[in-house]
């Protein structure tokens, strides 16, 4: 079993070598084979994993190999297979396994073929790691790995200048979280004498609560800074706000890792992480309190942008925003089964959304405003139908999976005691409107209304690398690499929810998940069922199966919130937009400001990115030229060079001169003999 | 094979193979004999890994003949854990270097290539020397190659360059001289072994301490005494630039170890503070400092202060966590950490800057220009070239799997124990640090082809493919899993931690001062 | 009268006067036959003064003269070096075409002048011997008749040199009316009866004595005469003056200072502390201003006997053997920079300039090589000699308790390192103005070789030379 | 019978002359020659004087010894200076300045 464990995350790394070091050798369609083979490999191991783990128990915590033993530390490689890290698996290796498909058909013409697949596969290489992991040197590792796969992927058309500008600010801005994710791993070897999750999880309940003394008399509680550091490693992986500037940007990148990176997977590695971490996070409601009110923020501020953006994966990656501050409030509401629901059903229809996003775009000809689409239904019906299924899974129409997830989330933040709840709960709120709103707004700009893309007017991205349709003729639907994806995402974007039952009424992530009942002042009865949230406890209550949920569900406001949303895009992008006209006439600076995405792209690059290379340069210029080499080590040569100068102008030459030297020494010594 | 004085071959064995290309000249076969040479010497420092002993802190393949009976000055050679990777790390980058320079020097061939294996035997001699003196003799002689290669096969200002190296590393180890005669006089020994010993009073300690201090931090370089490293970089042929990233940056590093923490640690713990504040400068100024080079080398070479800021950070940061023992059960373990974390830094370090220099040489030979603005679209060109470069730019972000991770993350490990912030300072080379690499590699590899120039660039070829092949393979391992190394290494850093962290000063000690 | 005491001296004084019958008899193509005599000579001596060292301390003449080991090494390297550089002479006297046996026959009278001073043991000899040297040296340096910086170098030295020696006879003379004793052993029987710091009239003599001394090394504030000379005279008589007379200088001060004054430490140990420093101070810092070889090398001679008197000054015996140490190898090392110097020259050509050094790398690596080593040799870096040397010095002075002159040293050797840097780097670094090829003799040639790897051998295996300086000092009590 | 002080003062006030003479003079390099023979005279003086008063022959021998060299230097010296003189074709002490710095 164990070397099945292993074989998991080497077979895409074995596809990813293969097709990167022998591209050229083995073609295009030796590398697509070789690594969807090995991607199809681990989804298959992974099913029988998660079979072995979800259905049979037996869970798994070992050892692969010592990284390192430094005195009484031991750094470890290892795999702990519970509950969550085979759904994530599942997950990852599903949606990937798809994109890896999806990809044939989306990158056919493109000359970087092997290398992008490659880059894929080695993308799920390092999920998997990432997830599989049982300590957090490993997470860590594929953290960063995930990050490094990121970086190259947004920059694979490395001739853009957006692009390469896009994948070096991903990797900056992620770094900004890697350093506090960094720091609290440091924190915890420090506290807890160990790297791995069991030992720390267990050394905590023993902790006796420690403080980390910062200056001399200013403490702060040890767990809290551990939580929060760890959370803004998650904050920067799972973009949220303030650090949540590269995600949209990211959308330079290829359509399809859009999809398995920046949507379903790598981003939610945060919201993983926590939940990995819960027993940590239960510790210290401060933590918890800042995790809903980024999380909330994220989740409500970033759909207003979407509603302004007429890229169509820009939009997309707003709403993902949006959808990844909705799992940070459950994490921050303690509903860490509810946030890693929804990472689930988010993963396959917001990959779904996306793969019809690059569908969409491959029939466009590359082009990607939506302003320039309308009236594709009767040309591409596949696409037309995954997207509306895609679109209502997010907006969370009952029965579909989104609906499940997110009614879970906001019943879940409505029973939070927390002092941030009523913040977050508000706002959770109105974001379910907004999301409606962007999406349908999206689909009714794509899909209906009038054609108003012009057959030959592209030529302007005609020298796109990755073109591969021929110009004129009308828009058609993609091939069946692309399309088949669609449809099996389709398939849990709808059903999905259902799993609700098992995975979070039931006890599945009990033994993963840890919820600090007592500490949040929920129902000391329910000790027992350490993640049985009161809000998810009284869902569970009220649950009578899937029907009597969804017939719930109708009855609560998110539901009339969205349909507000959706009827409200299809007035205004359909029917009559004066109301738009209006509202933009009206509060002009509103648009402007989510155009300008709140001006905090301005601000970063000014503040930041100036400032620093200001800083540099100032430090350049005047502490190292002017200061040190300037002043201290050429002033030195210098006033050497003038003493030397001065001391040369002693020998002039005159015999007279040279006599009268030695006497004066001759006197000088006399005269100290004589007086001293 | 254990009887053989392994460590005097790897000594004479370069410096006599130099001599003797300097013999066979100009003529064709110097490049080969000089590689034959190279490789026999790398071939024969590998003994000194497979018959290493790991369970004991002595040294090992000891030889001992002595040399300078009127200053008790020996010819003692011998390793440990600490010094045995770094022959090896030596050895390993003297033969790439020699393939470095295989097509590119036309220029007294046979001079260059003698240059780097006399350069290699004495810095062999450097590390294995047991006896003060003999590494005071060896750590000056090392001037001259290094000295010679700069100015002869260097760039436009390189007589500027060259001297600012010498005389700024001269004027740092001349205090270290003075310091080991005074401490002769005070022990009557210049044996390495007896200096630990030897009992020394607080104030001598501290000036002792202090002329450590310059002459390993010039060597380090630390700041602020590194401006003279940019300039040599900058000037120096990229074999040159190799070494000395490479390998002499390692001097310095390895003689705080063995010099300055064991001999005078009551002053070190004294003056930890200060060799912590400027390590953490050289992290974070000079992070920015690199930021804003418009000369690969020189951001390189910048970046190369940064990262042996790590180095000392791990070294002295033991003392701060010395402090702490009492609320933190794992500082001991932390200080094992700490050093280790900066040994491993050091031989990382040596790979990654070693790898870059030799990516900047590879485009510097084909456009002769180190202006990054000259550049763009390299990648588009060079493909094979762009994913090697990616991957050594990646390892100098300190990304995890490459050996740039792990000593960069021991340090910061080790270090939040001894306080936070020092953490927090070191942690933010995570963003600098990938801040300037990656917006070096932004510029220069990545966009669209700049001009003709970088439109006329060929990709590299099978020479220039195996160098940096091998190197990355290094990085790799050793990131991967750094546990063969740090398994040497342990038991010397154990038995130098006892040395370092005990008092030695007469009122502490049973007998007092002689 | 036992005169086999001076056997070696006057061996070759007979020598010398039959040279000079013989020479005159020569005609003007057969010089050849007088410089061979002349090196035959100086070996042969070389080989009577080995003869003599027994390991004891003789003395003879009544009392004037002494033979010891100390002597003995002295007068062999002396007669070693004399020989070598008269090897080095005669390319450049043909080259000059100043090709006169007169050259020899000047320099053997001055190798006479520094025997003798070196086995004097009465004030009276030494004063001898010293005029003897200085006499030859005037001469010596006057030698090139038709050049007027020659004239003008001799009689720069000339007059310094007479006020100099009037100085050191004016000094002798209160010594000698407070002792009322001229042997150097009956002196220091005076002496050690005395409390020297308080002793104002002794003090006075010693002030004079010591100026004296420091005048023949050439240290600050007696050091005016060096550039000048060693620019103005013949590049082979600049070789000779800036090596051999080294040692006969430090055995004065030997003779002097440490055997008769020893006791007066406290008084003479100050001024040469003054003169030792300022002289490395100043030495190195006008090097650095100069771009004629010959007298960046002047100044570098300065700050060199600086090094040498501050070993000295210890007072003991580590401190002597350490000077001597150094005297000879930096005799050997400055012979062998003047040498390459000589190499550069050629008929009507005169190498004398840094910029004469350009490119030498490339028109003869070898020879380049060789000055290299001499000059890392003079920067004191390893492993050449001049790296031992430096190192016995300070271990000397800091065993003597003088940790900041120490320091004070090392510092300026870094700046020294400097000037010695700029000519590598002309050697090195630059391209040659003038590619004439370099020739000289095969006797040159390997002579020069010699030199220059035995300025690494010495710096790698430095124990038999040290050990012979120790075993001379201890076996002359010193 | 004058005291053994006067002879010393003496000594040292030709002594001193002398040495004047040296730096003070400016013109011709004959005069510094004769400064040099005050000079080695000067210590002649304190030789015999030590000698006499001492009651030690060796300082009246010296004399002698002093004197000679003297002749021997005196006469170098005007040699150098008839070498300097057809070179230069001037005595002049300021003149003497071709090398210098």
């Amino acid at each position: 079993m164990e070397a099945m464990y292993l074989a998991i995350p080497l077979a895409p790394l074995f596809g990813a070598i293969v097709a990167g070091l022998f591209g050229k050798k083995i073609g295009r369609a030796g590398a697509h084979w070789v690594t969807i083979l090995g991607v199809a490999v681990a989804f298959l191991l992974s099913l029988v994993v998660a079979n072995d783990v979800m259905f049979h128990g037996n869970t798994f915590n070992g050892t692969v190999y010592t990284w390192a033993v430094i005195a009484d530390i031991r750094f470890e490689v290892g795999f702990m297979l519970d509950n969550l890290s085979t759904m994530m698996m599942l997950v990852v290796t599903f949606v990937s396994l798809m994109v890896h498909v999806y990809t044939i058909g989306y990158m056919s013409e493109d000359p970087g073929y092997q290398r992008f697949f490659s880059y894929i596969s080695l993308f799920t290489f390092s999920m998997l790691m990432l997830v599989m992991s049982n300590n957090f040197i490993q997470l860590f590792f594929g953290w960063e790995a995930v990050g490094l796969v990121s970086y190259l992927l947004i920059g694979f058309w490395f001739k853009k200048e957006t692009a390469i500008y896009a994948n070096m600010k991903a990797f900056l801005v992620n770094r900004v979280g890697d350093f506090g994710f960094l720091l609290g791993i440091a924190a915890i070897l420090m506290h807890f004498g160990t790297l791995d999750y069991v030992e720390t999880f267990a050394s905590l309940k023993n902790f006796a609560g420690g403080d980390i003394e910062v200056f001399a008399g200013w403490k702060w509680d040890a767990v809290t800074v551990i939580a929060i550091l760890l959370f803004i490693g998650a904050m920067g992986k799972s973009a949220q706000v303030p650090l949540h500037v590269w995600l949209p940007d990211s959308m330079e990148g290829p359509t399809p890792i859009s999809a398995l990176i920046h949507a379903a997977t790598m981003v939610t590695a945060g919201i993983f992480m926590v939940a990995r971490m819960s027993p940590i996070f239960e510790m210290s409601d401060t933590a918890l309190n800042l995790i809903l009110i980024i999380g909330a923020t994220t989740a409500f501020f970033m759909g207003l942008i979407g509603i302004v953006q007429n890229d169509i994966k820009k939009v997309v990656a707003y709403s993902t925003l949006s959808q990844l501050g909705y799992m940070t409030v459950a994490l921050g509401a303690s509903a860490y089964s509810a946030g890693v629901f929804h990472l689930m059903t988010h993963a396959f229809f917001k990959a779904l959304l996306f793969l019809a996003a690059g569908s969409v775009i491959i029939a466009m000809h590359h082009e990607q405003d939506i302003r320039k689409m309308g009236g594709l239904k009767k040309y591409m019906p596949i696409t037309y139908w995954t997207s509306l299924i895609g679109s209502l899974a997010l907006i969370g129409f009952p029965g579909f999976s989104g609906f499940f997830s997110k009614d879970l989330i906001i019943e879940a933040v409505h029973e939070s005691h927390l002092w941030a709840a009523g913040y977050a709960y508000t706002l959770v709120l109105l974001g379910v409107f907004v999301t409606a709103f962007y999406s349908f707004r999206m689909f009714f700009l794509v899909f209906h209304g009038k054609e108003r893309f012009d057959a030959h007017g592209h030529d302007d991205h005609g020298h796109h690398d990755d073109e591969h349709h021929g110009h004129g003729g009308t828009p058609h639907e993609s091939p069946w690499v692309v399309t088949i994806p669609l449809i099996m995402l389709a398939i849990p974007s709808v059903l999905a929810g259902y799993l609700l039952d098992p995975m979070v009424v039931g006890e599945f992530f009990h033994d993963a998940i840890f919820v600090n009942d007592k500490a949040h002042g929920f129902d000391p009865a329910l000790q027992g069922l350490l993640s049985a949230h009161p809000g998810i406890e009284e869902i569970s209550a009220a649950y009578h199966g899937v029907l009597g949920f969804v017939l719930h569900g109708l009855m609560a406001p998110p539901f009339w919130l969205a349909m507000a949303g959706l009827g409200a895009a299809w007035f205004i992008y359909l029917k009559d937009d004066a109301l738009a006209r209006w509202a933009y006439d009206k509060f002009r600076w509103l648009h402007t400001l989510l155009d300008q995405k709140y001006y905090v792209d301005s601000f970063n690059q000014k503040v930041f990115a100036n400032g620093s290379v200001s800083l540099g340069n100032v430090l350049w210029s005047i502490g190292e030229r002017l200061m040190i080499d300037g002043f201290i080590v050429n002033g030195a040569a210098k006033a050497v060079g003038w003493f030397s100068g001065v001391a040369r102008q002693v020998q002039t030459g005159y015999l007279y001169h040279y006599a009268f030297s030695m006497v004066v020494g001759i006197l000088l010594m006399l005269t100290w003999f004589l007086f001293f | 094979m254990l009887d053989l004085p392994i460590l005097s071959f790897l000594i004479w064995l370069p410096i006599v193979g130099g001599m003797g290309v300097l013999i066979v000249g100009d003529r064709s076969g110097a490049k080969q004999f000089a590689l034959g040479i190279a490789l026999l010497t790398f071939l024969l420092s590998l003994p000194l890994y497979t018959g290493f002993d790991l369970t004991t802190p002595d040294m090992q393949f000891v030889e001992f003949i002595p040399w300078v009976e009127a200053f008790k000055i020996n010819y003692h050679l011998g390793v440990d854990g600490i010094s045995m990777p770094l022959i090896l790390l030596n050895t390993f980058m003297t033969v790439i270097v020699v393939i470095a320079g295989w097509e590119v020097i036309t220029y007294r061939v046979s001079q260059y290539m003698a240059a780097f294996l006399i350069m290699a035997g004495i810095v062999n001699g450097v590390f294995a020397a047991l006896d003060a003196m003999l590494f005071y003799i060896l750590f000056e002689a090392m001037l001259i190659p290094l000295f010679l290669i700069i100015g002869i096969w260097g760039g436009a200002n390189r007589v500027y360059a060259t001297i600012k190296f010498f005389l700024y590393t001269f004027f740092g180890s001349v205090f270290l001289l003075i310091s080991l005669i005074y401490l002769y006089q005070l022990g009557g020994s210049f044996a390495v072994a007896d200096l630990h010993k030897l009992p020394i009073e607080l104030t001598p300690q501290i000036l002792i301490f202090l002329s450590f201090l310059l002459a390993f931090g010039v060597k380090v370089p630390m700041w602020p005494v590194h401006t003279w490293l940019p300039d040599a970089h900058v000037e120096a042929p990229t074999g040159g630039s190799v070494i000395l990233a490479a390998i002499t940056l390692k001097v310095g590093g390895y003689a705080f170890l063995r010099f300055a923490m064991p001999i005078v640690p009551d002053a070190a713990a004294q003056l930890d503070w200060l060799v912590i504040f400027m390590s953490l400068t050289a992290v974070v100024y000079i992070g920015f400092v690199a930021l804003v080079q418009q000369d690969m080398k020189k951001l390189v070479a910048y970046s190369s202060i940064a990262h042996m800021g790590f180095v000392t950070l791990g070294f002295f940061v033991i003392y701060a966590l010395a402090a702490k023992t009492a609320a933190n059960p794992l500082a001991m373990s932390s200080s094992v950490l700490a050093i280790q974390g900066g040994m491993v830094q050091m031989v990382s370090h040596g790979f990654i800057s070693g790898a870059m220099f030799l990516c900047i040489g590879v485009l510097y030979d084909r456009m002769h220009t180190r202006d990054i603005n000259a550049y763009g679209g390299v990648a588009n060109q060079m493909p094979v070239f762009a994913a090697l470069y990616v991957l050594f730019a990646m390892a100098n972000t300190g990304l995890p799997g490459t050996s740039g991770f792990v000593g960069e993350f021991m340090v910061i490990l080790a270090s939040f124990g001894a306080n936070p912030l020092i953490a927090f300072a070191a942690a933010t080379t995570l963003i600098v640090g990938a801040a300037y690499t990656l917006w070096l590699v932004k510029r220069v590899l990545f966009g669209d082809v700049k001009n003709a120039e970088v439109a006329a660039l060929k990709d590299i070829g099978r020479r220039e493919f195996w160098m940096l092949a091998v190197l990355a393979v290094a990085v790799l391992l050793l990131g991967l899993w750094p546990k063969p190394l740090t398994d040497v290494m342990d038991v010397s850093i154990r038995h130098l931690l006892d040395q370092a962290l005990n008092s030695k000063l007469c009122s502490g000690l049973a007998g007092g001062c002689p | 009268m036992n005169f086999t005491i001076a056997m070696p001296e006057i061996f070759l004084l007979s020598t010398i006067c039959l040279i000079l019958l013989i020479d005159v008899m020569l005609r003007e193509d057969c010089r050849m036959i007088s410089y061979l005599l002349t090196q035959v000579a100086l070996l042969a001596t070389a080989l009577l003064a080995y003869g003599a060292m027994d390991g004891d301390k003789t003395t003879g003449l009544n009392g004037m003269y002494v033979r010891d080991d100390l002597a003995g090494v002295l007068k062999i390297s002396i007669l070693l070096l004399t020989f070598g550089v008269f090897v080095y002479a005669r390319k450049y006297l043909k080259d000059q075409n100043i090709w006169q046996s007169e050259f020899f026959l000047l320099g053997l009278f001055a190798v006479l002048g520094m025997l003798v001073m070196v086995s004097a043991n009465h004030l009276l000899v030494v004063y001898l011997g010293l005029e003897l040297l200085a006499l030859s040296m005037y001469a010596l340096v006057a030698f090139n008749r038709d050049d007027g910086r020659s004239s003008e170098a001799a009689m720069k030295y000339f007059v310094l040199g007479a006020v100099a020696s009037g100085l050191l006879l004016y000094g002798i003379s209160i010594l000698y009316g407070l002792s009322g004793k001229l042997e150097l052993p009956e002196v220091l029987a005076f002496v050690s009866a005395q409390n020297v710091l308080e002793n104002i009239p002794l003090l006075f003599a010693l002030v004079f004595i010591v100026a004296g001394i420091a005048f023949k090394f050439g240290a600050v504030p007696f050091h005016m005469w060096v550039p000048d000379v060693y620019q103005g005279a013949p590049t082979a008589v600049t070789m000779f003056l800036g090596s051999v007379p080294k040692l006969a200088a430090l055995a004065m001060l030997l003779r002097v200072l440490a055997e008769s004054m020893g006791t007066a430490q406290p008084g003479w140990g100050q001024l040469l502390l003054v003169f030792g420093l300022l002289s490395v101070l100043l030495g190195n810092f006008s090097a650095i201003a100069q771009f004629n070889l010959k007298r960046m090398l002047a100044y570098s001679t300065i700050a060199h006997m600086g090094f040498i008197l501050l070993g000295a000054l210890t007072g003991t015996t580590q401190g002597y053997s350490a000077a001597l140490f150094y005297t000879i190898t930096y005799a050997m090392m400055a012979a062998g920079g003047f040498a390459v110097l000589i190499l550069l020259g050629r008929a009507g050509f005169e190498a004398e300039t840094l910029d004469d050094l350009k490119g030498l790398n490339e028109r003869n690596p070898w020879y380049a090589f060789m000055m290299m080593v001499f000059l890392f040799s003079m920067a004191g870096i390893p492993p050449t000699v001049g790296f031992y040397a430096k190192l016995s010095i300070i271990q000397a002075v800091m065993q003597a308790g003088y940790l900041w002159p120490a320091v004070f040293m090392v510092v300026m050797s870094v700046i020294g390192a400097y000037y010695y840097l700029r000519a590598i780097k002309m050697m090195y670094f630059d391209k040659p103005e003038e590619n004439a090829p370099i020739k000289a003799d095969l006797d040159f040639t390997v002579l020069i070789s010699v030199n220059g790897v035995l300025m690494v051998l010495l710096g790698i295996f430095p124990s038999a030379l040290m050990s012979i300086c120790s075993a001379a000092m201890v076996a002359s009590h010193l | 019978m004058i005291p053994l002080s006067h002879f010393l003062i003496v000594a040292a006030l030709l002594f001193a002359i002398s040495v004047a003479g040296m730096f003070l003079n400016r013109k011709n390099v004959l005069i510094l020659l004769m400064c040099i023979e005050m000079m080695l005279l000067s210590v002649n003086l304190n030789f015999v004087a030590f000698s006499h008063y001492l009651g030690d022959m060796a300082g009246q021998v010296f004399v002698f010894f002093i004197l000679t060299v003297a002749a021997a230097e005196a006469a170098i010296g005007l040699a150098i200076l008839v070498v300097l003189f057809r070179n230069r074709r001037t005595i002049n002490v300021e003149q003497l300045d071709s090398m210098k710095g």
